[in-house]
């Protein structure tokens, strides 16, 4: 057990490394490419009346005369042992992790995406919650009932929840619960309320964007769940359950659903662990100030240490939870060895 | 993620193989899968309309000129002198008329009808050509990985580990946001398309990779295999001859379902400005233009619904053909 | 009254490729301390059968009619909720393949525990305590550490000795085995077999022996049923169906039943063709278009089906050909070919 | 469903209007401070536009807090980077520079007027040295008193570009700062007295490189806004800005937004510009614009800070209902949404071609596509906006009694360029902005129908002039023969508005000017004789020879002066427009 995690935890950063190796490349090349000089693309971030000079020395202090193998050093090193960072009257260290300052706002990266994690955190968990208990018990019912009215009727919506694109639900849910609504439901936009300054508006402010991305995915877990309910539930070990004499309901909770939700676990675990690098639809629809914004607007801006740190950290997530979600299972699922 | 696990005793994959062993001890004796399969589709109305709706759209896309011909304009064609200069929407409201019938969009007033149609053919095109590169590039790597085995297992498998970690839409925003506009000998819609065909279609490969691996994994311990390899047959004989014919149910599945996940990823980045170049018309390009006039839901339901229609189309179609080529999961 | 009693049971399924009738019109009767085996191809409704007097299909899209008696109370008319206290306690199964027949996620210990506390007010101490004890008479080694494994960990013969513990954990009247040594190989059979008649002894109780193949209940049963096409075509004392077959169908059983003193490759009577379709049932007797002595019932067998008629002392026969003449073709063609070999 | 939500919230608005109507007495233009505190006795004026000429709601009660919401990311608080006007409008609030515009209505806002210093500058040596006297008694928000010598450390820390990249660079182009000179960080122990002398701590003089006669505009610029030396911290000075005016930061949290409450150590004896009526400011950032909107229609937010109108959607909510009518105003700022013709770019390199581009135009679908009328802005026919001195009217093509394009004109300048057919050629704009590209469009449709066929082609904003339409190289050698763009002016004079976008010598290789297209010496000769003329009036009519200049050259194709409609506060008081910002004067505001 403790060398697989140990072996896991080396693959995860061996992954890691080749995600940012990968990023810095398509960044650092693709503008070039397209015929970008290291003056050019230190332009951008001296402003649009700064002299040839004082672009040149941006330039030179950006790093962008190096060769790609250097910058992307310099960054990995920053990670790993923390840099430097120059702030203009002084010289500051900048503890690792340290992902650099943005080539904009000359602020360092990693508190930023410190202040944007509890947003997406809040949003992923608080919906995740939602469409876990919605989408499985949908699931369950529709699959005991199957054929029946309810499960005719959840199947439609869930299927037509997964048809939609939440950047149109979204919008939708605005405008019929927000947008110059007396009494509106979500303040959408920058009003985000961290849950330990005040609950009540922490889950005021974020219920619809919550409400939104749950539909989308409890939709795919009630056809998940249903299925998974379905295809156990014609298991032998369900025959034997109810030739033992137990009830409906302990035949369903105990054995169907144990066994039904083992593989909706591990899509969970990957599915929180997507969202939680970025909701980026989402939060770009209802303008939450979270990783996935974060990241849309690092790239508007072309703002390579932010676009860096965050698909980083999205990496990183989408990582962990699948170490997570494997080190769970072998929990939930005792013939499944780890080695 | 799969490869340190290990399951002992039981296939976890179960659902992708019942495929191969059509309906056990029904006694429906003497048809070929494809048979049965098109037999069950055949009574399953829900997915036969699924079918039917993406047969009409995938027409109009092919006839969108010869439709908007008969029903619409140019889909480019200003019409200012419907709208409202002070307040950019149409002076009758939605500009519904017998020329526009669909009405017409705010600030330039070109037709919605015919806007929507031509968006058929930027939609379904990117979302099948993409689709096709996901399988051929899944389905070739997935192979390899599941007969070989060994290391070429090994590396491929932690190849699709690590596309599976990459923030997918953010890269695929900052591609196709980077990328010039004339680039690789392409310029206008043909770049913006194959652009978008590879980065949709070249991210979503580890999908069907990891299918086509599992199956092969359990095809490959088959009698037949067995059969055709100790009459001396080499490694592609046996991929193309012994396996591929056994991997194009579970293939087709997917691939129908992966179709509307990318008309979903083609409309999210049109949406949000990275797709097609206007004025070519895109539905997520003409939704992200309606928000600005949200109070009109008018300008956002047509392109909101186009891409709900396809998209549940496809949804409905790869149900039903996956409940038929799969009666366990009925 | 019988202890079981069976009369014209019925179960059907509605499908979406027709009326499938499992089970059409079977009876029969058992008592206490014999044992039944119902015997047929895959597909020939005895699962069914058994499924159907546990209550099994209840609730589900089964329609089912017909009478089960079982110690005096009727079962098809019963509420479920009536027969499912009746399940695990006063009759219990075991199943043909205990790897998918027993929960992956619990251990051995936790399925038999909760077998017997669901018929049990116990603590789950004592629970526990009786489910070592059963293990251990099932003849599991080390039951106490055994308790605790989980089933994939078993071997197959020891897997199905855990099965049947937990079949007999709550004492029950009737014990069903749906083919209980299939999935096992051939030393393990022997002694699964050898542990469930030792069982029957001890607990006195009815026992229904499910298999596609002779040979298991050769030994075992008291009285054979065989089933063709959801129907009971020949029923009779394991004498009557060893000894004095009167069914083309039994005979080609017999002749396809592997036989220590025979080579294993050789079948002299094999049965060509494969089971019916239960939802187009052949017309006149289910059995013709495999029947080797078709044409001598003189198209009968097409037309008409045939009633289950006693020949002689509760041996009854579903077959159009004359008593005398089924006699013969067994004396004349089949038995000396079976014991040629 | 929709439609009746938005009705019943149009109906609320009309019974608040009504309620406020009755509390008494109609608008007033002149800032009377009659009205008494309790009884919200100066009401609504209730007159579309009534705030560009007079003030709404005039009042001197203090106290309250006012609040405020920007659609996107603050650029930057720290003075030394800010180049937004809307930041420079508020900055006032915080930040007090050597001069400044008056907080007045309408025109009147455009006046410079002393804030730190004691008067406006006072020129010497041919207008190539300018002195400013500092007033006695002014303190940062810790007490400390403000002297000379921070002024002077604030202009040299906005030197550093690496470290301020937002803000502009006139201080850095004009004095006269040492050779090699990069800012205060990088060039510490360097002599400064070359182009910044502090005689004493209340005296500064600028030395500049070359005459400039309206040097007085640079002194009211933020970065002259005092910055104690052992307080800066660089990139980080904007996480806590020491303020000198009438209010300090409390909390800021870049990108969510800040809070501003009363600065003790401002003294009002030492301005007379600052009615410091509200207790506070709270102000959030990355607000969703459309809420925004809603939001203020609704009552409970009360300014868009980044004063560029409501949106669409708003618009058509706004505009056909006569009571939210009356409460909003569409003043038209100093910003001109123009098309720059690459002279570059065959066959535009002949005059005759940019005049079909010119006369093509159809310039009520290209008003359309910027917004309309109100929120789009008024047809553009030459560069000055009619707000800067300089403005004259004249119109080199007209484009036909309904503004719609003379196609006839522009077939015969085809002819005249030789290429009667039209020819092809792209027209580029940032990806991110809608009207941009909606104007493009426009403008693809207008042209094809002479045969001129655009090809659009979009551009991440952020490299938009560093790599791609700003930089010659690759404007030429991809053909961006047309290329949307915008200026509007740092100040309201000429040299503000047209010296970034005619000036050919502000053209770089390396890419990044916002003059992509005008290239003539003509226009750069006038632009140095401007610069050097000290008598005003001389000086605007070179602008205006300078804009009819470029215009016969065709090197820009006016669409729009833009315009905003801007939607009052229910709860503020004293909303009036700022001529020298284009929208609301933030510095006047109090609250109901």
């Amino acid at each position: 057990m403790v060398t697989y995690i140990i072996r896991r935890l080396i693959w995860a950063v061996v992954m890691l490394t080749i995600v940012s190796i990968i990023t810095f490349a398509i960044f650092f090349l693709v503008p070039r490419l397209a015929g970008a000089t290291s003056e050019s693309l230190a332009a951008r971030y001296v402003g649009r009346t700064a002299s040839a000079e004082q672009v040149k020395i941006a330039a030179d202090k950006l790093g962008f005369n190096d060769p790609l193998i250097v910058q992307y050093g310099r960054f990995a090193k920053g990670i790993v042992a923390g840099a430097d960072y120059d702030y203009g009257p002084g010289v500051e260290r900048c503890p690792a992790p340290c992902f650099g300052y943005s080539f904009l706002t000359r602020l360092p990266v990693w508190p930023d995406l410190l202040d944007r994690l509890p947003v997406t955190l809040s949003l992923a968990i608080g919906a995740a919650v939602i469409w876990v208990l919605a989408g499985v018990a949908t699931g369950v019912l529709s699959a005991l009932r199957r054929g029946s009215l309810f499960d005719r009727a959840a199947m439609g919506v869930a299927l037509a929840g997964v048809s939609l694109p939440i950047f149109f639900t979204g919008i939708v849910s605005l405008v019929i619960f927000s947008y110059g609504h007396p009494f509106r439901i979500t303040a959408p936009g920058g009003s985000f309320t961290p849950f330990d300054e005040n609950p009540a508006m922490w889950a005021y402010n974020l219920i619809l964007p919550w409400i939104t991305l749950a539909f989308l995915y409890a939709a795919g877990y009630a056809r998940l769940t249903r299925a998974g309910m379905l295809e156990t539930m014609s298991e032998d070990y369900i025959r034997t359950a109810r030739a033992k004499g137990l009830n409906e309901r302990r035949v369903v909770v105990k054995h169907g659903l144990r066994g039904a939700l083992t593989p909706i676990l591990t899509i969970f675990g990957l599915d929180l662990g997507l969202l939680l690098g970025g909701a980026v639809l989402t939060e770009s629809t209802y303008s939450l100030p979270g990783m996935g914004k974060y990241a849309i607007d690092a790239i508007t801006n072309q703002d390579l240490p932010k676009v860096m740190g965050v698909t980083l950290v999205a990496a990183f997530f989408v990582v962990f939870a699948n170490l997570i979600v494997d080190l769970l299972y072998a929990v939930v699922d005792p013939r499944v060895r780890l080695g | 993620m799969t490869a340190p696990m290990d399951v002992t005793g039981g296939d976890t994959e179960a659902a992708p193989e019942a495929v191969v062993d059509a309906s056990g001890g029904k006694a429906i004796q003497g048809r070929s899968l494809g048979q049965i399969a098109w037999m069950r589709l055949k009574r399953d109305k829900v997915a036969l309309a699924g079918g039917l709706i993406v047969i009409f759209l995938i027409l109009v896309a092919v006839f969108a000129p010869v439709i908007v011909g008969l029903l619409g304009q140019d889909p480019t064609q200003f019409n200012s002198d419907l709208i409202d200069s002070s307040t950019m929407v149409p002076k009758t409201g939605t500009g519904i008329s017998v020329d526009h019938l669909f009405g017409i969009e705010p600030v330039n007033g070109r037709d919605i009808f015919s806007r929507v149609v031509y968006g058929a053919r930027i939609s379904l095109l990117i979302a099948f050509l993409a689709t096709l590169l996901s399988v051929v590039i899944g389905t070739l790597l997935g192979v390899t990985a599941g007969f070989f085995g060994g290391l070429v297992d090994s590396i491929i498998s932690k190849t699709m580990d690590v596309f599976l970690a990459f923030p997918l839409l953010v890269f695929a925003i900052a591609l196709a946001g980077i990328v010039p506009d004339s680039a690789f000998g392409l310029t206008g819609d043909t770049l913006r398309v194959s652009l978008l065909v590879f980065i949709i279609g070249f991210f979503n490969w580890p999908y069907i990779g990891r299918i086509v691996r599992g199956q092969t994994l359990s095809l490959r311990e088959r009698e037949f295999v067995d059969a055709a390899r100790s009459l001396g047959a080499r490694g592609p004989y046996i991929i193309f001859r012994e396996l591929l014919p056994n991997l194009i149910a579970p293939i087709l599945v997917y691939a129908t379902l992966l179709i509307p996940t990318n008309v979903l990823f083609e409309a999210a980045l049109s949406f949000l400005g990275v797709g097609v170049r206007p004025p070519t018309p895109t539905w997520g390009g003409m939704l992200a233009d309606a928000v600005r006039f949200y109070t009109i839901p008018h300008f956002m339901f047509f392109p909101g619904m186009a891409i709900f229609i396809t998209v549940l189309a496809f949804n409905l179609f790869g149900d039903g053909l996956r409940d038929a080529l799969d009666p366990k999961a009925r | 009254m019988s202890f079981l009693e069976l009369k014209d049971l019925r179960i059907h399924f509605p499908t979406d490729d027709g009326l499938v009738k499992s089970v059409d019109g079977l009876s029969f009767t058992l008592e206490r301390g014999k044992t039944l085996g119902i015997v047929g191809e895959s597909g020939s409704g005895k699962s069914v059968t058994s499924l159907g007097i546990l209550g099994l299909h209840k609730g589900g899209r089964a329609r089912i009619s017909g009478e089960i008696w079982l110690d005096g109370e009727e079962l098809v008319g019963a509420g479920q909720e009536h027969v499912r206290a009746l399940r695990g306690k006063k009759m219990a199964m075991i199943f043909q393949d205990p790897l998918s027949a027993m929960h992956p996620f619990y251990t051995v210990g936790d399925q038999i525990i909760e077998a017997y506390r669901i018929h049990n007010d116990v603590s789950k101490k004592v629970a526990r305590k009786h489910a070592i004890d059963m293990l251990g008479r099932v003849g599991i080694p080390q039951p106490e550490r055994r308790v605790d494994s989980y089933p994939h960990e078993f071997s197959g013969g020891m897997r199905q000795r855990a099965m049947i513990a937990m079949a007999l954990s709550c004492d029950p009247e009737l014990l069903i085995a749906d083919e209980p040594t299939t999935a096992l190989d051939v030393t393990v059979q022997a002694q699964i077999l050898d542990l469930m008649r030792d069982l029957q002894r001890d607990f006195n109780a009815a026992l229904i022996i499910i298999t596609h193949d002779l040979g298991v209940v050769a030994e075992l049963s008291d009285d054979i049923l065989v089933m063709y096409g959801g129907k009971c075509v020949e029923y009779g004392t394991s004498d009557d169906i060893f000894e004095r077959p009167e069914h083309p169908y039994t005979w080609g059983l017999l002749g396809s039943m592997p036989r220590l003193d025979r080579e294993p490759t050789e079948r002299l009577m094999p049965i060509k063709g494969s089971p019916p379709s239960l939802i187009n049932v052949p017309s006149g007797c289910a059995f013709h278009p495999r029947c080797v002595f078709e044409e001598r019932t003189g198209g009968r067998a097409k037309t008409e089906v045939p009633e289950l008629l006693e020949t002689e002392g509760g041996h009854l026969v579903r077959c159009h050909l004359p008593r005398e003449r089924r006699r013969a073709i067994w004396e004349n063609e089949i038995k000396p070919n079976l014991e040629a070999s | 469903m929709l439609r009746r939500r938005l009705g019943v919230a149009a109906i609320g608005a009309v019974l608040a209007l009504a309620v406020a109507a009755c509390g008494g007495g109609s608008g007033s233009s002149s800032p009377s401070s009659s009205g008494d505190a309790a009884g919200g006795g100066a009401a609504a004026t209730g007159e579309f536009n009534a705030a560009l000429t007079g003030v709404v709601n005039p009042s001197d009660k203090k106290g309250g807090i006012l609040k405020f919401a920007n659609g996107g990311d603050w650029d930057s608080l720290d003075p030394g980077d800010t180049y937004y006007g809307y930041s420079w409008n508020f900055i006032r609030l915080y930040g007090r520079s050597l001069l400044m515009f008056k907080s007045a209505v309408g025109k009147e806002g455009n006046q410079l007027t002393p804030d730190l210093a004691e008067d406006l500058g006072t020129p010497s040596d041919d207008a190539k040295t300018w002195t400013y006297k500092l007033k006695k008694g002014i303190k940062f928000e810790d007490g400390t008193p403000v002297t000379s010598k921070d002024v002077k450390y604030a202009v040299e820390r906005s030197f550093d570009k690496e470290v301020f990249p937002d803000g502009y660079t006139y201080f850095n182009d004009f004095l006269d700062w040492p050779k090699g000179y990069k800012g205060a960080y990088k060039s510490k122990d360097v002599n400064t007295d070359s182009a910044i002398e502090t005689p004493d701590d209340s005296t500064i003089v600028f030395h500049l490189k070359q005459p400039l006669s309206n040097f007085d505009y640079f002194a009211q610029l933020p970065a002259t806004i005092p910055v104690p030396k052992d307080k800066d911290t660089g990139a980080k000075y904007k996480e806590h800005v020491i303020a000198t005016g009438p209010y300090k930061f409390e909390k800021n949290e870049i990108g969510k937004g800040f809070t501003l409450v009363r600065n003790e150590q401002w003294d009002p004896a030492t301005d007379p510009n600052r009615k410091a009526l509200p207790d506070g400011y709270e102000v959030s950032t990355n607000v969703n614009a459309d809420d925004i909107d809603n939001r203020i229609l609704a009552g409970d937010l009360d300014i868009d800070v980044a004063g560029i109108g409501i949106q669409s959607a708003a618009l058509g909510r706004v505009l056909p209902d006569p009571a939210l009518k009356a409460n909003s105003d569409n003043p038209t700022s100093t910003r001109l949404w123009y098309t720059s013709i690459n002279g570059n770019v065959p066959p535009l390199d002949n005059i005759d071609c940019r005049k079909a581009v010119q006369y093509a135009t159809d310039k009520v679908s290209l008003q359309t596509a910027w917004g309309g009328e109100f929120s789009g802005g008024q047809i553009a026919t030459s560069l000055l906006p009619p707000a800067i001195p300089g403005h004259e009217d004249f119109n080199l093509y007209p484009p036909g009694a309904d503004n719609k394009g003379d196609l006839t004109k522009a077939k015969e300048a085809l002819t005249a360029c030789g290429q009667p057919n039209g020819f092809e050629t792209n027209i580029s704009y940032r990806a991110e902005r809608p009207k941009e590209k909606a104007a493009a469009e426009a403008l693809q449709q207008s042209l094809g129908r002479v045969g001129i066929k655009l090809t659009l082609k979009p551009f991440p904003q952020a490299d938009y002039f560093a790599l791609y339409a700003g930089k010659p190289g690759y404007a030429k050698d991809y053909k961006i023969g047309l290329a949307m763009n915008g200026w509007q002016s740092d100040w309201p004079d000429g040299f503000g508005f047209l010296q970034q976008i005619v000036d050919s010598r502000v053209i770089r290789d390396t890419g990044g000017s916002s003059n992509i297209s005008v290239r003539d010496p003509e226009v750069d000769k006038l632009i140095d004789q401007a610069m050097k003329e000290t008598d005003t009036n001389a000086r605007n009519a070179i602008w205006t020879q300078i804009d009819k200049k470029v215009m016969e050259d065709s090197f820009i194709l006016p669409n729009v002066w833009t315009k905003t409609l801007l939607v009052r506060s229910k709860n503020a008081t004293n909303i009036f427009v700022n001529d020298a910002y284009g929208m609301y004067d933030y510095l006047g505001m109090g609250v109901k």
